[in-house]
């Protein structure tokens, strides 16, 4: 048992904040918010992140889920904007997880090669996270499969070049649900961007009719059905968890900074005990979340060699991204109320993290959602989990 | 002790329903629950018209004296006045800051002149007002004012920055502290001046808010000539203080009714999307409605007068109770909206709905006016007779 | 509309408040959680507030809810331990609610002369508050009624002569809810006092086995079922809520007190901002439920002149619990913290207010019960409440 | 990063809990699950039998080199003790003050001959100590410390008053911080004792708590014989702070099982009285699960270290998280015990059950060894650099 850093990852850590400190500063995000600028391009250029977790023999970088949530977590102090969540930390994770290993021998190497990104899609318009909230219906169709219907809140949807759906059949049961490979261009694939209270993550409504897919396309480890696609979207949930983790710190290091500049009544407003103690709450709720999302990211280290369960893999991100997405939540808001009235304007950057941050926090199932799913376990079963 | 309204208020009632049913309609239709908080920047110049439509109606100025030209309408009847107002979804005040700041002010401290010069303008809604209080770097700390106010042949010439002014680029008049003694610190050797907007020393700036929009600006005067100072030079204290006890008069009252328009829109959408069937929501909607009961309560405690006329307790809470109230609904809207609580229109930029603007905007209630920080201060000092804060050696 | 005491209200507060500051001292509150002292002779004996809410025709003072709220808030400001709530704030209210004219004459004169205490009886053990919870059933019996069954937690249910009891039919139907009037010594009656967390109050568990009722004894305003009963019970419930606001002022005060006489870092620790936000907010809180109590006692009125809805006095009722119980225990529970290491000593009385306010909180429907039962007005009814 | 145990961990394991499973029964079996914090005063002598039970099974000390008798075992092995212990229902250490934490102070800061003298006692059982850090009226501020230490022919003699030691009547010996410099304030001039209790100069006064149990007391020093110094007069200051880092060792682990066997009492209560249905107390349920496992996580971080041996972020919190946890935790039983939480046992003066225990007894958690407020100012200043608090001019 060795929770903490190797040295290398440590490495990877300082090389990523330096990067986005340049690639993502406050005038990038704002270009992004406004269409402009390609961090991306970046991103894969000078980082390689899109290939972190792809394995060596796929061309990837063969690392694992502390160094996906090291760089997720940087992204989320800098609020990047680009595909590298949905394409990184929830496509490649669910391609890890349920990908035949014959299909990631095709596919995965297109994307280490930064030329595919990917998205995400299960929720209908409306609905919650969860396989109940699944937005399509597939049947049988004449190359293999036939979708139909609707996804809400596609994280970077209208740009991915490949779509990983979830879809159930008409029993709508469990066991029925699998994941298909849809290129965004197929037939029958309409796109719309839906803007959104958070402007720096692209946000897409699909409209799927009578899309057809080939046999080929259906991920062959989701043909178990259910569990194995959920253990797939919660290698995912852990990404988001990490970014959110990110975006709680750099609250709560913006509203310390801004507090010791500011005085008033002759001292810097960071002197005041009412200040001093809501940051200290705040740094509570990031280390919370920082040990929650790196214990989940070694658990799913250990899930993907087999050592640990899809059980242990789900408690572990619902706890990290319910601990997570609050303490983003509520620092965010924390430090908006500490920036004073500079907080609610629009040059200061606090608010760009408050909006990320509710956003994030009802992303991939709200902490309520996330919660009522550790309850299930500790109150439903026939035993605790260990 | 007693909560009922006579005969004579429920006919008062009947009076108000009525009217706001046959002038609220036809052109001023696109106004209901139109230009609250967050939406001000919105429809401003039939808001002006609407304002002329109620000044003719004889419905500005209901609270003032009769011999200044109001109704001089009892507690109870403005009372009524609000709710049927805000029931009727009867859009924000663009004078508001002129019938209940200005005038007020100028009734109680202003001179016979000055009086005659503003209040009927004010009250045939012909002249708006805004507020010159907060500086960059001062938040709400009045004392901290660093505009300054120099007597020049007698004109008064005004230099210096405020911020948070809404409305600014819209009003004809505002009210502003400034210095007038160059060497006085804290609440000594202020002024109260009546600047014209319409002047080359005024300089409006809007502030994009967090919203995408601008109510709020910044404003610069550079030798900006003040009409008017009221009362005498270092009075200024005085009078703002004053002026932010007529902030907590019966207008409270028509700022709940807008809450209650946007806890029902809320619970509407509830009920709709079945966020009503949630364990979770439904104590938290309870707990809105609960605490917008209490708001209400407390409201007609503080208009009733304490037993002694002293310290009010239940005023001295208001506005950390409201505040912090308001911000809670936003999340609550959020979170009844659900998955859809993300998406925006799609007409034009940042379009927000009235609940996601409620969530945004509220942020601003805990800070403006005195941050719920300033307000503990306050009430631990003034109310509980706590020691002050420490300053530095 | 006049939303403020009278003179004479001023003075009934007043005089309670001297009185009590005498019978209900620290050391008279230990004295009679351990058995000893009698406060309730002297509250019948001199002040007489047992004949409260009795009308003038009935040998009372014929004063009314906000009369009746001052005094109880007055007895949970000093922990007054006493079957004032019972008799008074629960017995005789529900008398007033649902007791016909006859039996209100036949009834409330001894009451009035200090000759009876009551108790009020409907939860079952383990059972939550409200109809669903009521742990006696009634049939057809010799004398015109049999009753049989369980109840828990009956405030001062071991030292009252006279029971008012809630039961049910066989159907379990609200319309055949009704309320008896049992004496305490009745065939069938076993009492048994139950200690509680909260030393200043008594409760008891009782066992009802084929006890005969005459018909007589069937309060007559119960005939027509629940919704008279509940009225009965609400007025109840405002008196319950006043205790509580009591609890939560004094516990601000006690913090206070203790704050600005106790020194650290060579300075009173009430100067210190936590300390001081922690207060403000119990101040806040406590004006709220002030005004929530004093509006709910002003609405008994009104209902009782027939100018408010039971609606209407259940949703201020509720309002008054939610806002006085929470208050109560939220301000035990920070002035008990503010109070440091004494505070959780058996010496100093914070400790007996934070008991009294959780087990206030709890009886007579929890807030989290007078929530949702402001949820079901607002949000399940055709029309919301005005 | 890796979570996992190695093969020789597991075995170690192994051990521990087949040793349990073999002593923790028979005369030993009534202490399961009992002795922990607000059950500290019961069944005194035999906890004190069970102590040598275990030193003779070799696990007391198994963290202390093994120069000093230790096991010399890994954090693993030490995590995995714990853990075991806890998971078995091991009684509350009589015994931990002295192992965890006059040991370690002794092994760091004590000669030779004062290792030799008080390590083997604890080793096997048989002397049991105290802790003297906390003042009347000086609260967790150690540098407010007025008890006194004069030496006189060589013997240190000690006065003063301490008050909130645990288990002072059952103890043998008490380590005192006083002041050896009549003339210093602060945290200079203050000394590091070790003082016998069975003398004429203490005297031990049983402080009743909220629970109506006394197991913290105060204690009384008149010109008592101090048996030792450890390091030299001004060196207390020191001492006392590396002893607090001490507490934050992996004893936290098995406190945290001791958690863990609460939550799962009230988790079985809920399940079986249908609180576990009721989505406002799942929600609660979860959060307390959730706070339990971050607060173990952040308990795994702490003992690897962090990456650079400097200030560790997730120690300075973790004071002010579990106890917030805890005295939720007490809230939150007794809101799933629903309406039969305010009912005691009928044996004896104020039964209280072990849940109803913990709910008033976490009280405490929040204000002993800091309060709160202390822990966030602390955290504020030395996590987040805020400035330090103004003193009085």
């Amino acid at each position: 048992m060795d929770f903490r850093f190797t040295d290398e990852q440590v490495m990877i850590r300082d090389t990523a904040r330096a990067f986005l400190a340049d690639a993502s500063d406050s005038a990038a995000v704002r270009a992004a918010m406004a269409g402009q600028g390609d961090a991306w391009a970046r991103v894969t250029g000078e980082m390689g992140w899109q290939a972190l977790t792809i394995p060596e023999s796929c061309e990837g970088l063969g690392l694992g889920w502390v160094e996906l949530a090291i760089v997720h977590e940087a992204a989320g102090e800098t609020l990047l904007v680009s595909p590298l969540f949905a394409t990184l930390g929830t496509g490649v994770s669910l391609l890890r997880a349920c990908a035949g290993e014959q299909q990631q021998a095709d596919w995965l190497p297109g994307i280490a090669a930064g030329e595919a990104t990917l998205g995400v899609g299960m929720q209908g318009p409306g609905k919650d996270w969860g396989l109940r909230g699944c937005g399509v219906r597939y049947r049988p169709g004449d190359a293999g499969y036939e979708l139909r219907g609707e996804l809400a809140s596609v994280v970077d949807g209208a740009i991915a070049d490949t779509l990983l759906v979830v879809a159930l059949d008409e029993t709508e049961s469990p066991e029925s649900a699998r994941v298909f490979r849809v290129a965004a261009d197929a037939q029958g694939v309409t796109r719309r961007q839906t803007p959104g209270l958070d402007q720096t993550r692209d946000l897409a409504h699909l409209q799927l009719s009578e899309v057809q897919v080939a046999e080929d396309d259906l991920l062959d480890g989701s043909r178990a059905g259910w569990p194995a696609i959920q253990a797939g979207l919660d290698l995912g949930v852990i990404a988001l968890a990490a970014e959110l983790l990110g975006t709680a710190q750099r609250s709560l290091d913006l509203a310390v900074t801004y507090t010791l500049e500011r005085e008033q009544f002759g001292r810097p407003v960071a002197g005041f005990q009412a200040l001093k103690h809501k940051a200290a709450d705040m740094m509570l709720r990031c280390e919370c979340a920082r040990s929650a999302v790196y214990y989940a990211a070694c658990t799913a280290d250990a899930f993907l060699e087999g050592q640990a369960s899809a059980a242990q893999l789900a408690e572990a991100a619902s706890i990290a991204k319910a601990s997570a997405g609050d303490a983003a939540f509520e620092n965010a808001g924390e430090a908006l109320q500490m920036h004073g009235g500079v907080g609610f304007t629009w040059e200061y950057d606090i608010h760009l993290y408050f909006k990320r941050a509710r956003a994030g926090r009802a992303q991939w199932g709200s902490s309520d959602w996330h919660r009522e799913r550790i309850a299930e376990f500790i109150l439903d079963g026939d035993e605790a989990m260990s | 002790m007693k909560l009922s309204f006579s005969p004579e208020n429920e006919a008062f009632r009947a009076e108000i329903r009525q009217w706001l049913d046959e002038n609220l309609c036809g052109e001023f239709e696109p106004l209901r629950y139109r230009g609250g908080p967050g939406d001000e920047h919105v429809f401003i110049d039939e808001r002006k018209a609407w304002e002329q439509r109620m000044a003719a109606g004889g419905w500005v100025g209901i609270g003032w004296p009769s011999q200044h030209g109001g109704r001089a309408c009892s507690i109870a009847e403005q009372v009524i006045f609000h709710e049927e107002y805000a029931r009727a979804g009867g859009p924000g005040r663009m004078g508001h800051i002129g019938e209940g700041l200005a005038a007020p002010t100028l009734i109680a401290y202003g001179s016979a002149q000055q009086q005659q010069r503003y209040l009927p303008a004010i009250l045939e809604g012909r002249e708006f007002w805004c507020q010159g209080y907060s500086e960059p770097g001062a938040g709400s700390d009045l004392a901290n004012v660093r505009s300054k106010a120099v007597c020049d042949n007698g004109v008064w010439k005004i230099t210096g920055q405020k911020v948070w002014t809404s409305l600014a680029h819209e009003a004809d008049w505002c009210f502003v502290i400034a210095r007038t003694d160059p060497g006085s610190v804290g609440n000594k050797g202020l002024g109260f001046f009546l600047v014209a907007m319409d002047q080359p020393g005024v300089d409006v700036r809007p502030i994009v808010q967090i919203t995408g929009t601008a109510e709020f600006n910044e404003v610069f005067f550079e030798n900006a000539v003040a009409a008017d100072i009221v009362g005498e030079p270092g009075e200024g204290w005085k009078i703002a203080m004053a002026l932010l006890g007529f902030e907590r008069g019966v207008s409270t009252l028509g700022q709940q009714m807008l809450f209650q328009n946007e806890l029902d829109a809320i619970v509407t959408i509830a009920r709709k999307n079945g966020a009503a069937k949630n364990p979770l929501l439904r104590q938290r909607l309870a707990q809105a409605h609960l605490g917008l009961r209490t708001m209400r309560y407390n409201a007609m405690r503080m208009l009733s007068g304490g037993e002694d006329g002293s310290l009010q307790r239940e005023a001295l809470v208001y506005k950390l109770h409201w505040a912090t109230w308001h911000r809670d609904l936003g999340e609550l809207a959020m979170d009844v909206l659900g998955p859809d609580a993300e998406l925006l229109g799609e007409n034009g930029d940042y379009d927000l709905s009235r609940l996601q603007s409620l969530f945004l905007f509220s942020r601003s209630d805990t800070i403006y006016g005195g941050t719920n920080q300033i307000q503990r201060n306050i009430i631990a000092e003034r109310g509980l007779g706590m020691p002050r804060e420490l300053r530095p050696r």
